[in-house]
């Protein structure tokens, strides 16, 4: 056990990887001499040299093109792209190429590689800063989709994204970064599990990246309010999602509730509650909920930006009113 | 360039230089956040070139305060901006990095890194097509010259001559990468060749700046198709207020703080114009009035309405669906 | 009323706006001299020049990029986009750039323009080139989404798509561009409205584009075997999307399915189970259905293309199963 | 060249040709679908660009069929394919536009116009790292030319001297759209200049093409970085099997029909190296029959399974979730 800042587990799962294999690579804007705009690849540019932590130029289509041309010619690259909205750049890299590479030559590429990067709304960086993309890159057959919500998870999954010969997405939160949390350096995680947060026996509330937090930091004040207990999911893994770990907890509780910090109008949280009520429908006792981000691109102003998104305060209210419109 | 240009454009570099510095000391006070990119040390550049630039639109980046004042835009509507106001030029929903103004022409704060360039492009082509005398100033850092949106933009600007200056704020750095790490040279210009006339100029010389400007716009008025003007400068400051910038070295930052463009540009009004000391004072101390007086309009104004979350997203409401 | 191919019924509705309006532009791969690789833009050149029906390089970030610039300019431009899959290179600028300029700049900047695209699974075209992306679209907040399911949607909707002062991601489905129908010329259309394909008692089944013509090859067949009659609408317009149509159609059937092309992980249709679960869960009679691709990139081979993706035999069948098993 | 690689050659284009008919046949009777893009008129290009680089990775486009071969995959793979069979390279998922085969270091078959060029690059920079005498060749056509990913890969090779040989087939025409009219000028390999050095050569021609990419590849072993070749030559069928090619006049296509690199390679064996009508007949006869068994092999092959659905997508199952 150990305790560390979430951006020191995901800087410890690279150095580990690249200690072990000297064909790991980390390539993106500001990787190597500068240490990662969040600090991620602190310190590794002097350990494993210039020709492990790529710089490259301002150019994400090339960031993402290149590091699949890297794992076709043997080595195991990590492309980060510095915000997620820069991504769009390289969708067509991600989605045309990295994803179906393999399947369009029945398995003669493999590509072993990550795509990190960081998302959603931090303080005050506007539209074109602070976007979520997990609903649109979960659509994708061909790439894992990790999101991690803790030091733990970071650690461990990005361990597996690295080791595992499948190209994965994974997600970070920016304000995750300075997030501290015990780290199990021994444990077995299996990075396609979701974990339990928190038990509970009246209702379900899925969620992950910071948005747990914030569900956490509602549950007191819901339990007070509805005399209930909730149980709280932190999903990690979000293509395949665990609908395992899900069913058990839906049965339990019959009752269902999705936070997600992205827009509502197509985020990610309908598949969940879509996957819900088509194959729970009869073990839900009440009607859903989905907690998500107003449908407008992110406001500059402090008041607006938190309007746009859930809060604890809100989520708290929300939930208790669908309780108490909803039977609970 | 007539001295009532010079005295104008020596006044808006001062003014900029204190605007910064002002929205520097109220980044630190918590009343501006998100990313904060100071435009200090490269005003000879910002400030002449939109001087120059008086017939037609400008595109650019992020970095933008002082383009937009030089623009026209009010100091106070640029800083209540910043504060995040609803008497900001974006009514506090772009902040620093989002400030447009179409009664100016100025589409400027684009934070995608040569993002705007295809929309500069994209307008162009409209000034074309409606023989408009206007043209378009597309400015862009040498960070965007590596990215496959400035590469179309040549290429479309110069297949089919369109009216447009591509103005490179060549400050060698992209964040922490100095360009010659990811490009094969430090003279961006060289990447227009094949398809335009380029130029270079001294950034940190208003004259200079002022005056190639101009040339290149009466170049593109006349139809002869793109032009590419690279200006070398330097940001005295961290990429944003969050960069220690510790990517460069004091010394080097020292020998461009010794090419001070306002220092410079207060010599050209003393020496070339015959401006008094005391006129320069009394231009710095309008400056200095100025910035004050936006400092308080944006602290004194409101906030946006939390009520008024989804206005400006759509011109046609719709009621159903 | 005329009959008309889709095609020519979008040929149309850009030939009325560009002889209305002189600052209607098209511009695409091919759109001019070659009239459109789908033939929707065929003999305009001809009529308006090459100054309005733009043949540009294949760069599609500045397809959309250049539009939007047109659009600040004063022009209306309609981008073309040869196909959906190329549409990813472009999705910074519809995203980033053409989603938010309005918002970001509180309403100084306005965007009237269209960004047309034909879409979906063809014949044999392969993983690069038969996907759907209504999914990631719709979930953009600043942008309409139609998609034509016939020739009289796609007269009208890309009409008002086009007249409209808001930038509209307007989609066509490949396999529709031969279909033949009436188009009622003078009807007032409301793009925003979804259409009832067929009135029915039993069940509401949800679709759009060219599962609309599957799902009722498929009701004959449905009917036979439960003996229930079917609703079936047409959607029309994602986003938004006309929940008051389909509100009405599941109270009275209390059953609800939906109908898609794309993979059923992430796809569109998620977004309205999840939103009849959340909003009409006590009208719901039985667990709703969704019907959509398999999680795989598009493959070549014939026999595994169609297993791909929902056709009318396996809707029949699904759905029977389904009322079977949840009491219809 | 020796005469036996003069042979080979020759024998490739014209059972490259021989493939690229059969295939058009059988698109005529359903048994071929989807995208077809026939190489016929640009054999010369194909295949001497493959023979010659013998020593490195490729990566090219949708119009392979020719390249797959040259560069040793079977015929009859390759048709099979084509034909969606379970014994085609691809195991009939990709079809005639998605050929991969890493056995040959052949990655060729990306159907987005120059997507796969950054690629190349990243497979460069492996090699460069690996310290390998393997270098990469990166084919595209000249409509590639002017999509971002193509210059932010000259720009990337050419920064960090990666061993890449950019090879352009400029045969004037994307689909329906003339270079010239998307471009400034003809000669892409202009692009190009400013970050490494540039080649023409008559893509017709293919001793010319097996020459100077022999150079080449020897450049780019020494560490030299980048080079770039531009071939310039022409389709004589339209841009797949469902393009009229109308926009083409047909003078310009009888043009380029005279400058047949079939039968000028036929003139090459036989004045250069004294190869007999005969032999060469008996050459061609060979190609007939390798394309036959191609077309009897791939018709006779079984589909995929539909139970094969999902595989290939992962190395690795996740059995819950
Ligand atoms: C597409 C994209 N990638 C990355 C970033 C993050 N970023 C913001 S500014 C910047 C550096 C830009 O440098 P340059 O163009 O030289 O402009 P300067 O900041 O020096 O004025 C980077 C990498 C971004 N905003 N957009
Ligand atoms: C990104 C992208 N845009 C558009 C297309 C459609 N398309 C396929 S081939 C082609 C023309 C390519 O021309 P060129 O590069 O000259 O190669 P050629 O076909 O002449 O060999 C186009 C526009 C595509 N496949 N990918
Ligand atoms: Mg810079
Ligand atoms: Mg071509």
């Amino acid at each position: 056990m150990a305790e560390m800042l979430y951006r020191e587990a995901l800087n410890r799962a690279i150095d580990e990887c690249m200690a072990a294999d000297p064909n790991v690579v980390m390539l993106g804007e500001d990787v190597g001499l500068y240490g990662g705009s969040y600090r991620v690849s602190e310190g590794l540019v002097s350990k494993y040299g210039e020709k492990r932590l790529i710089d490259t130029p301002i150019a994400e289509l090339s960031i993402v093109g290149n590091a699949i041309g890297m794992a076709i010619g043997g080595l195991r690259p990590i492309a980060e792209i510095m915000t997620a909205n820069f991504s769009l750049l390289a969708f067509d890299q991600i989605i045309n190429h990295m994803a179906k590479y393999r399947y369009m030559s029945a398995g003669k590429l493999t590509l072993p590689m990550v795509v990190r990067f960081p998302q959603g709304v931090s303080k005050q960086l506007a539209a074109q800063h602070s976007e979520s993309y997990e609903q649109m890159l979960s659509a994708v057959p061909g790439i894992r989709v990790f999101a991690a919500g803790d030091p733990n998870y970071a650690y461990h999954a990005l361990k597996k994204a690295i080791l595992m010969d499948d190209p994965v997405v994974f997600i970070e939160h920016e304000l995750l970064y300075n997030k501290k949390g015990e780290v199990d350096l021994d444990a077995e995680v299996d990075p396609f599990k979701a974990r339990i947060v928190k038990e509970g026996e009246d209702l379900t509330i899925v969620s992950y990246l910071k948005m747990v937090d914030d569900v956490m930091a509602a549950v007191p004040e819901i339990e007070k309010q509805t005399g209930k207990s909730c149980e709280v999911i932190d999903l990690q893994s979000l293509n395949p999602f665990d609908t395992g770990t899900l069913k058990a907890s839906i049965e339990k509780t019959g009752r269902l509730v999705v936070v997600e910090e992205d827009h509502k109008m197509g985020g990610y949280g309908a598949q969940v509650v879509s996957w819900a009520a088509e194959s729970l429908f009869y073990a839900l006792d009440a009607a859903p909920l989905r907690i998500a981000g107003e449908n407008v691109p992110i406001p500059y102003n402090r008041k607006l930006e938190l309007a746009s998104i859930p809060t604890p305060d809100k989520i708290a209210a929300k939930i208790i009113e669908w309780g108490a419109n909803n039977g609970l | 360039m007539d001295k009532l240009t010079a005295e104008e454009i020596y006044y808006t570099m001062a003014l900029g230089r204190k605007f910064e510095y002002a929205a520097k000391e109220h980044y630190m006070t918590g009343e501006i956040s998100g990313f904060l990119h100071l435009d200090i040390g490269q005003e000879a550049l910002s400030v002449a070139a939109m001087k120059a630039f008086d017939h037609g639109d400008v595109f650019t980046t992020y970095r933008e305060h002082i383009m937009a004042i030089a623009r026209g835009i009010e100091p106070k509507a640029v800083m209540a901006e910043l504060f995040g106001k609803k008497t900001g030029v974006s009514e506090g929903r772009g902040g620093s990095m989002h400030l447009f103004d179409p009664s100016h022409f100025f589409y400027g704060g684009d934070a995608i890194v040569g993002g705007h360039l295809p929309n500069a492009v994209g307008c162009a082509y409209a000034r074309k097509f409606q023989e408009s005398e206007h043209g378009v100033m597309a400015v862009f850092g040498d960070g965007a010259t590596n990215g496959g949106a400035f590469f179309e933009s040549l290429n479309i600007a110069s297949a089919w001559k369109l009216p447009i200056l591509f103005l490179c704020e060549n400050n060698r750095y992209a964040i922490g990468t100095e360009i010659t790490r990811v490009a094969p040279f430090l003279e961006q210009a060289k990447k227009a060749e094949p398809y335009m006339p380029t130029m270079e100029v001294d950034g940190n010389d208003a004259v200079a700046v002022y005056e190639a400007i101009k040339e290149a716009q009466a170049y593109i008025q006349k139809g002869h198709g793109p032009l590419f003007i690279e200006a070398f400068t330097y940001r005295w400051e961290g990429h944003s207020m969050s960069d220690p910038g510790s990517y460069r070295s004091p010394e080097e930052i020292e020998i461009w703080k010794r090419r001070d463009p306002i220092e410079r540009m207060k010599t050209v009004l003393k020496e070339r114009y015959g401006v008094s000391d005391a006129q320069i004072e009394a231009l710095d101390q309008k400056a200095q009035t100025a910035v004050d007086e936006a400092v308080a309009f944006a602290s004194e104004s409101p906030e946006p309405e939390v009520s008024e979350l989804f206005e400006h997203l759509f011109v046609e409401e719709v009621t159903h669906g």
